[in-house]
């Protein structure tokens, strides 16, 4: 057993509370240094032939930004959530592997390390710049990405980064679907579970099947960059088409990794601030499985330009047009939630509602870029970076913050300042709509994405000038929520067990909980444990100590040793030292056999 | 879900780890499922030879195919005898199955120096760039596995492996089988349909 | 107490305000010039204004709700309602209908534009590089570069590859872009509908200077296309004897230029654009700088500081060298 | 006592058949690849065999028959749709739709 203080007790833990307040900490500086880079994008194109930075560091910085927020800030924020409060959610102690859990951790930070630090690995490499960064997309389409046309460390720093965050990813996949489907209270069945948790079971399955397929696309790269075979090579015979479809059948998949947790905190949000159940909870739970498994079948989609004949076209507009079924049911059955309610207008309602708001225009222009003969005119340009951003800062990051402000009293026993919290919203929300409104316009008179300049005479400088002020706007709302984070570790309110009045299980235990969470594991009978409803009482709250002490799990020192091969192994291929690659392995090895016969009773 | 855990209780009665280990090779399916893709969509795309028919050694690999299917079979010799108890008999199937597996990938070595010394390498061709990955990704599974196999007959050696163990035994085998099945798809996909 | 009113939110109507100061917008896709791009259009438009018919119903809807149900004091608890299996399937219905008159329209255009054109077409090649465009017309012999010349009226059958990564082949006033992915050919057809010039770029990220890869359409009366034509099909200008332009052809002949640029008679490389009638060209560098002598100075110079990683080096020569090449280059009409 | 008592698992005799069942058919398919009347159906015949050489290890040797449903999904779920893609691409790169004109200017009217 280590302590509960001190450094050597947040290096080795595997409480799932701790790990989930790691993965927020880090997730959420990953997210300021995307944003970083997101500014000087902007900066760099608010004018026409900017001078800010120069086409090499530009293409740098489009790819990080890009591969940032899609793996490093936003999947690890949602991760933050599935950590903290899945097991809460289904009156759990702990994860079903705590340190599997621990392990995906320290992979998903050593990998957000190694992938950042091509920012200053240039002398390393002698490259006479500073900054080695990937440089080709965070799509990284082959042929540009072979040696031939990329021949720096860049890609390398991408593809071995890409690989490290991959097993994060698996670990944490296989680990929460067990613990959802085994941890349950007694009396949690399946359709009583909550809809985070829910979107949270599907997000991992498809992380544990998409994840492969990007795994084997990156592995043929590296077999490519590294050991000369011609899996992307067209001289060869082979076709650089494969890394797109492999990429986007990951890709696709992706973007609901991305999207169903921030759904499953909005359906959390919305009925605790209306004080109704959530309309159609089996409507919204079964449209979550049906998006899930319907985004195997589109991938294509992002591949229409490509050319690849009208039937598959057809095929792969049709079966994208359908995902709007479920999609615009889901809308639906928000809005019929707060239909009726008496609506609470807290900081995590706004940004509920908001991520309604924006998600449908996201939505919506998704629409018209699943009909390929429009997606032709608007694909590589503006008007799907504003898409995009309507979708994922519109959808996710307003999601992820409902979640932040509605479960941040749980995690740490205080109340985020609702005042600086609506400051936050109105500002994120009217800097998002200035930034990314615009690029509709901007794509479809003819801007094309990825390009660190262009031309006064393409009628778009104001309103990409428009568009670099939004930015500035969504920064200045992110340091009022720095701001919010800081202040409030003082001075926010204590908070009490149960805030809001939610009707979760994790507002009947103690804000933040104990060691062991529950004193007793409590039986659940309904949907809404902690309401009242025409057939059940309220469930009484777990009492406040444990009647017999509970056994937590101690921590361990071989998850991060694990960890810490992964990098090693990598910068072995990156260095081109064998002797490296021995290490990695010999660490990585012992570390799981260390952690396989240490004794860890759960 | 007839049969209930006993040691923790479980929301679906099943154990935890194997759940996840299911779900592990149901991820598997999609890793080998991509790299059998790309060596179909390769296939006789190759500008240069040699070409599978030049070079595909038919009988030996029916051999190493053999082997690794009578390797399946210890294993499951080898769970039967940990849950009975039956350490002695433990102990030798494992061996064998590991000692099997350590043959198969003896037999891989052989025929991957034999293709280079006849001019197939990572280098030469679409053929061999699909073909080395794959059977390589595959052939480093079955490392892993006769890792996974000697450290449990280490334990069956040390007296540690009782019927309380056999779960972890069943695990391996369910990877072990299934390394066997990915190698059922490959022999067929690869070897006999050229 | 909050109100949502994003209908409000001042973004639109500035937005459109905004475009309504500037043009002449050379490279938009609101203003089709051929049929594939009206095709196109006219889907994009019968799509969008399905949207915003959505739009207001259902962000009307959110923001009524919200309003609406706010919280006040002294107001009875909400009905825990759990559901409502009629609605349920009604808005399933709705969207699918919806998409049913988005999606029948949209496999129609599909179709309608994946047509090959009539035998009688013009037969174009687009051959994308890092980062210039090469263009053939195998049956008229003729390469060029970076602009292309079609007459108006006349469909055209456009075969598009590349020779290095992939780049998106993109004049967004004569239709939907279409990938330059090396190793396959990909084909559109389209018939220009009015004369004029169109600008492009490359859409498909692809390196440096992906930025700096644009394109121009000329869409020429018939006459003038074959005017055009017949001066491509010309060999290359030969200066006289003793001219500034003959000293700029021997300075050239003796370059390192002859070992990526083509002038007919004089040099066969194929690395760079042909060069046989640059003179003759409105622009440089892809796209990126008038064809004056300032800028072929500066570009001859240094070519790499114009356009990042750009394959031509920095070329030596100088002074009178420079301003004689500039002369023979700018006679090669 | 471990989960899944001894009756979940068949017998030493059910895997003794199983293996001799799949030592036959790995027989068979090497024989039929080396008999020239096979090769009008080789391809189909090779893939029978081997899916049910697939279904025997799956059902007996790793348990799916008599072991809980849920494994079936978890295993079956992700490989059925990694067939499933198999095959979509397979279409993608060789069917009637895929590239026209594929490198080589094959394609000439789709």
């Amino acid at each position: 057993m280590t302590g509960s203080r001190g450094l050597r007790s947040w290096l080795t833990t595997t409480d799932h509370k701790r790990i989930g307040l790691l993965y927020f900490y880090t997730a959420f500086a990953f997210f300021l240094v995307g944003g970083l880079e997101a500014l000087l994008i902007r900066a760099q194109l608010a004018r026409p032939n900017g001078t800010v930075v120069g086409a090499e560091t530009y293409n740098q910085l489009f790819t990080m930004h890009g591969t940032t927020m899609v793996f490093l800030a936003l999947m690890p924020l949602s991760a933050a959530f599935f950590n903290y409060i899945v097991p809460l959610q289904i009156g759990a102690r702990d994860v079903a592997f705590p340190r599997l859990n621990a392990f995906s951790y320290w992979v998903f930070l050593l990998g957000g390390l190694f992938l950042n630090a091509s920012w200053i690995a240039g002398p390393v490499f002698r490259a006479g710049v500073l900054n080695v960064a990937p440089d080709a997309g965070w799509f990284g389409y082959a042929n540009l990405t072979e040696r031939q046309y990329s021949p720096g460390p860049n890609v390398d720093f991408w593809m071995l980064g890409l690989q490290i965050l991959g097993v994060s990813s698996l670990a944490a996949g296989f680990n929460f679907i067990v613990t959802i489907l085994n941890l349950r209270a007694p009396g949690m069945k399946m359709m009583r579970l909550p809809t985070f948790t829910w979107m949270t079971l599907v997000t991992q399955f498809l992380v544990i099947t998409a994840f492969p397929v990007i795994t084997v696309a990156l592995v043929f790269l590296m077999f490519d960059r590294f050991f000369g075979a011609h899996f992307y090579v067209p001289q060869a015979g082979a076709t650089p088409l494969l890394w797109q479809h492999l990429f986007w059948l990951f890709g696709h998949p992706e973007v609901y990794i991305l999207i169903l947790p921030a759904m499953g905190i909005v359906s959390e949000v919305l009925p605790t601030f209306s004080r109704k159940p959530l309309f159609g909870y089996t409507v919204v739970v079964y449209s979550g499985v049906l998006i899930g498994f319907m985004g195997w079948g589109v991938w294509s989609h992002h591949m229409f330009s490509v050319g690849l004949g009208p039937i598959a076209d057809s095929v792969f507009s049709a079966t994208t047009m359908l995902i709007a079924v479920p999609t615009g049911v889901k809308i639906f059955n928000w809005i019929a939630t707060l239909w009726g309610g008496t609506i609470r207008g807290t900081t995590a309602l706004h940004f509920a509602v908001g991520f309604i708001a924006m998600f449908i225009i996201g939505g919506l222009s998704g629409v018209t870029h699943a009909s390929p003969p429009a997606d032709l005119q608007q694909t590589d340009t503006y008007y799907v970076v504003a898409h995009i951003h309507y979708v994922l800062f519109g959808g996710t990051i307003f999601g992820l913050f409902a979640g932040i402000y509605y479960w941040w009293p749980k995690m740490t026993g205080r109340l985020l300042s609702e005042a600086l919290g609506k400051l936050h919203f109105w500002l994120t929300f009217i800097g998002m709509n200035l930034a990314f409104f615009p690029m509709h316009l901007i794509g479809l008179l003819g801007m094309p994405r990825r390009i660190y300049t262009y031309a006064p005479d393409l009628g778009v400088s104001s309103l990409n000038l428009v568009s670099t002020i939004g930015a500035l706007l969504i920064g200045v709302a992110t340091l009022v929520f720095v701001v919010n984070l800081w202040r409030t570790r003082s001075h926010g309110a204590p908070a009490p067990n149960d805030p809001w009045g939610g009707a979760t299980l994790e507002w009947a235990i103690p804000s933040p909980p104990p060691p062991y969470n529950f004193s007793v594991i409590p039986t659940v009978a309904s949907r809404l444990p902690r309401w009242k409803t025409e057939h059940h009482d309220p469930m009484p709250d777990p009492p406040a100590a444990p009647p017999a002490p509970v056994h937590v799990p101690g921590g361990s020192w071989w998850p991060p040793v694990a960890a810490l091969g992964l990098p090693v192994l990598a910068l072995a291929l990156l260095t081109h030292h064998l002797w490296l690659a021995f290490l990695g392995v010999a660490i990585m090895l012992y570390g799981i056999y260390r952690w396989a016969f240490e004794p860890f009773e759960i | 879900m007839t049969h209930a855990a006993a040691a923790h209780h479980t929301s679906m009665g099943l154990d935890s780890r194997k759940m996840a280990f299911w779900a592990f090779i149901g991820s598997e399916c999609l890793l080998f499922g991509s790299l059998i893709s790309t060596y179909l969509i390769y296939k006789g795309k190759s500008v240069v030879g040699p070409y599978p028919h030049d070079i595909l050694n038919i009988p030996f690999t029916s051999v190493s195919t053999f082997d690794l299917l009578m390797s399946s079979l210890m294993m499951v010799l080898a769970l039967a005898a940990v849950q009975r108890g039956d350490l002695k008999w433990a102990k030798i199937w494992l061996f064998a199955t590991a000692f099997l597996g350590i043959l198969f990938l003896g037999g891989q070595v052989y025929e991957f120096t034999s293709f280079v010394r006849e001019g197939l390498t990572l280098q030469t061709n679409l053929f061999g760039c699909t073909f080395f990955v794959l059977t390589g990704t595959h052939g480093a599974h079955v490392t892993v596995g006769v890792l996974w196999l000697l450290t449990l007959w280490v334990r069956a050696l040390q007296g540690k492996l009782g019927p309380a163990q056999a779960l972890t035994v069943e695990i391996s085998g369910l990877y072990w089988h299934f390394v066997d099945v990915v190698w059922i798809v490959i022999f067929t996909l690869v070897y006999l349909i050229q | 107490m909050p109100r949502f009113r994003p209908w409000l939110s001042p973004l639109l109507p500035l937005a459109l305000a905004v475009v309504a100061c500037g043009g002449p917008f050379p490279q938009s896709t609101l203003r089709p010039r051929s049929d594939f791009a009206g095709a196109v259009d006219q889907l994009f438009t019968s799509i969008f204004w399905w949207a915003i018919i959505v739009f207001v119903v259902v962000e009307g809807l959110l923001c009524y709700a919200v309003i609406r149900y706010r919280h006040r004091e002294g107001r009875p608890a909400p009905r825990p309602v759990h559901g409502h299996t009629a609605l349920e399937i009604a808005w399933t219905l709705a969207p699918a209908v919806i998409l049913v008159f988005i999606a029948v329209p949209t496999m129609r255009t599909i179709f309608a534009t994946a047509g090959e054109a009539p035998p009688t077409a013009l037969k174009v090649e687009v051959i994308g590089h890092q980062w210039w465009w090469e263009y053939r017309y195998p049956d008229l012999r003729i390469v060029t570069a970076n602009e292309l010349s079609l007459p108006v009226g006349r469909p055209v059958q456009v075969s598009i590859t590349s020779a290095d990564v992939i780049h998106s082949f993109w004049a967004p006033a004569l239709g939907g872009k279409r990938d330059a992915t090396p190793g396959y050919v990909t084909r559109i057809a389209f018939r220009p509908d009015s004369v004029g010039v169109y600008s492009g770029q490359c859409a498909e990220f692809c390196g440096a200077s992906h930025a700096n890869m644009r394109l121009r359409v000329l869409v020429l009366r018939d006459s003038a296309f074959q005017a055009w034509v017949r001066r491509q099909q010309a060999p290359a200008a030969a200066p006289p004897r003793g001219s500034l332009e003959a000293r700029g052809r021997d300075v050239f002949a003796k370059s390192a230029c002859i070992g990526c640029h083509t002038i007919d008679g004089v040099s066969k490389g194929i690395i760079g654009p042909t060069l046989s009638h640059v003179g003759g060209r409105a622009t440089i560098a892809a796209g990126l700088f008038p064809n004056d002598s300032p800028h072929l100075a500066r570009w001859i110079a240094n070519a790499p500081s114009l356009k990042p990683g750009a394959l031509m080096m920095q070329m030596p020569v100088a002074g009178a060298d420079l301003t004689a090449v500039i002369a023979y280059l700018q006679s090669l009409k | 006592m471990p989960e899944a008592g001894e009756h979940a698992h068949p017998t030493v005799g059910t895997y003794l058949r199983v293996a001799a069942i799949l030592v036959i058919l790995t027989v068979l398919e090497v024989g039929v690849f080396y008999v020239p009347a096979f090769h009008v159906v080789l391809v189909p015949t090779l893939l029978a065999l081997s899916a049910v050489k697939f279904a025997l290890v799956v059902l007996f040797y790793m348990h799916l028959r008599m072991d809980s449903r849920f494994f079936s999904f978890l295993f079956g779920g992700p490989f059925l749709l990694a067939v499933v893609v198999l095959v979509a691409l397979l279409f993608l790169f060789f069917g009637h739709f895929t590239l026209r004109g594929a490198a080589g200017g094959g394609g000439a009217g789709g």
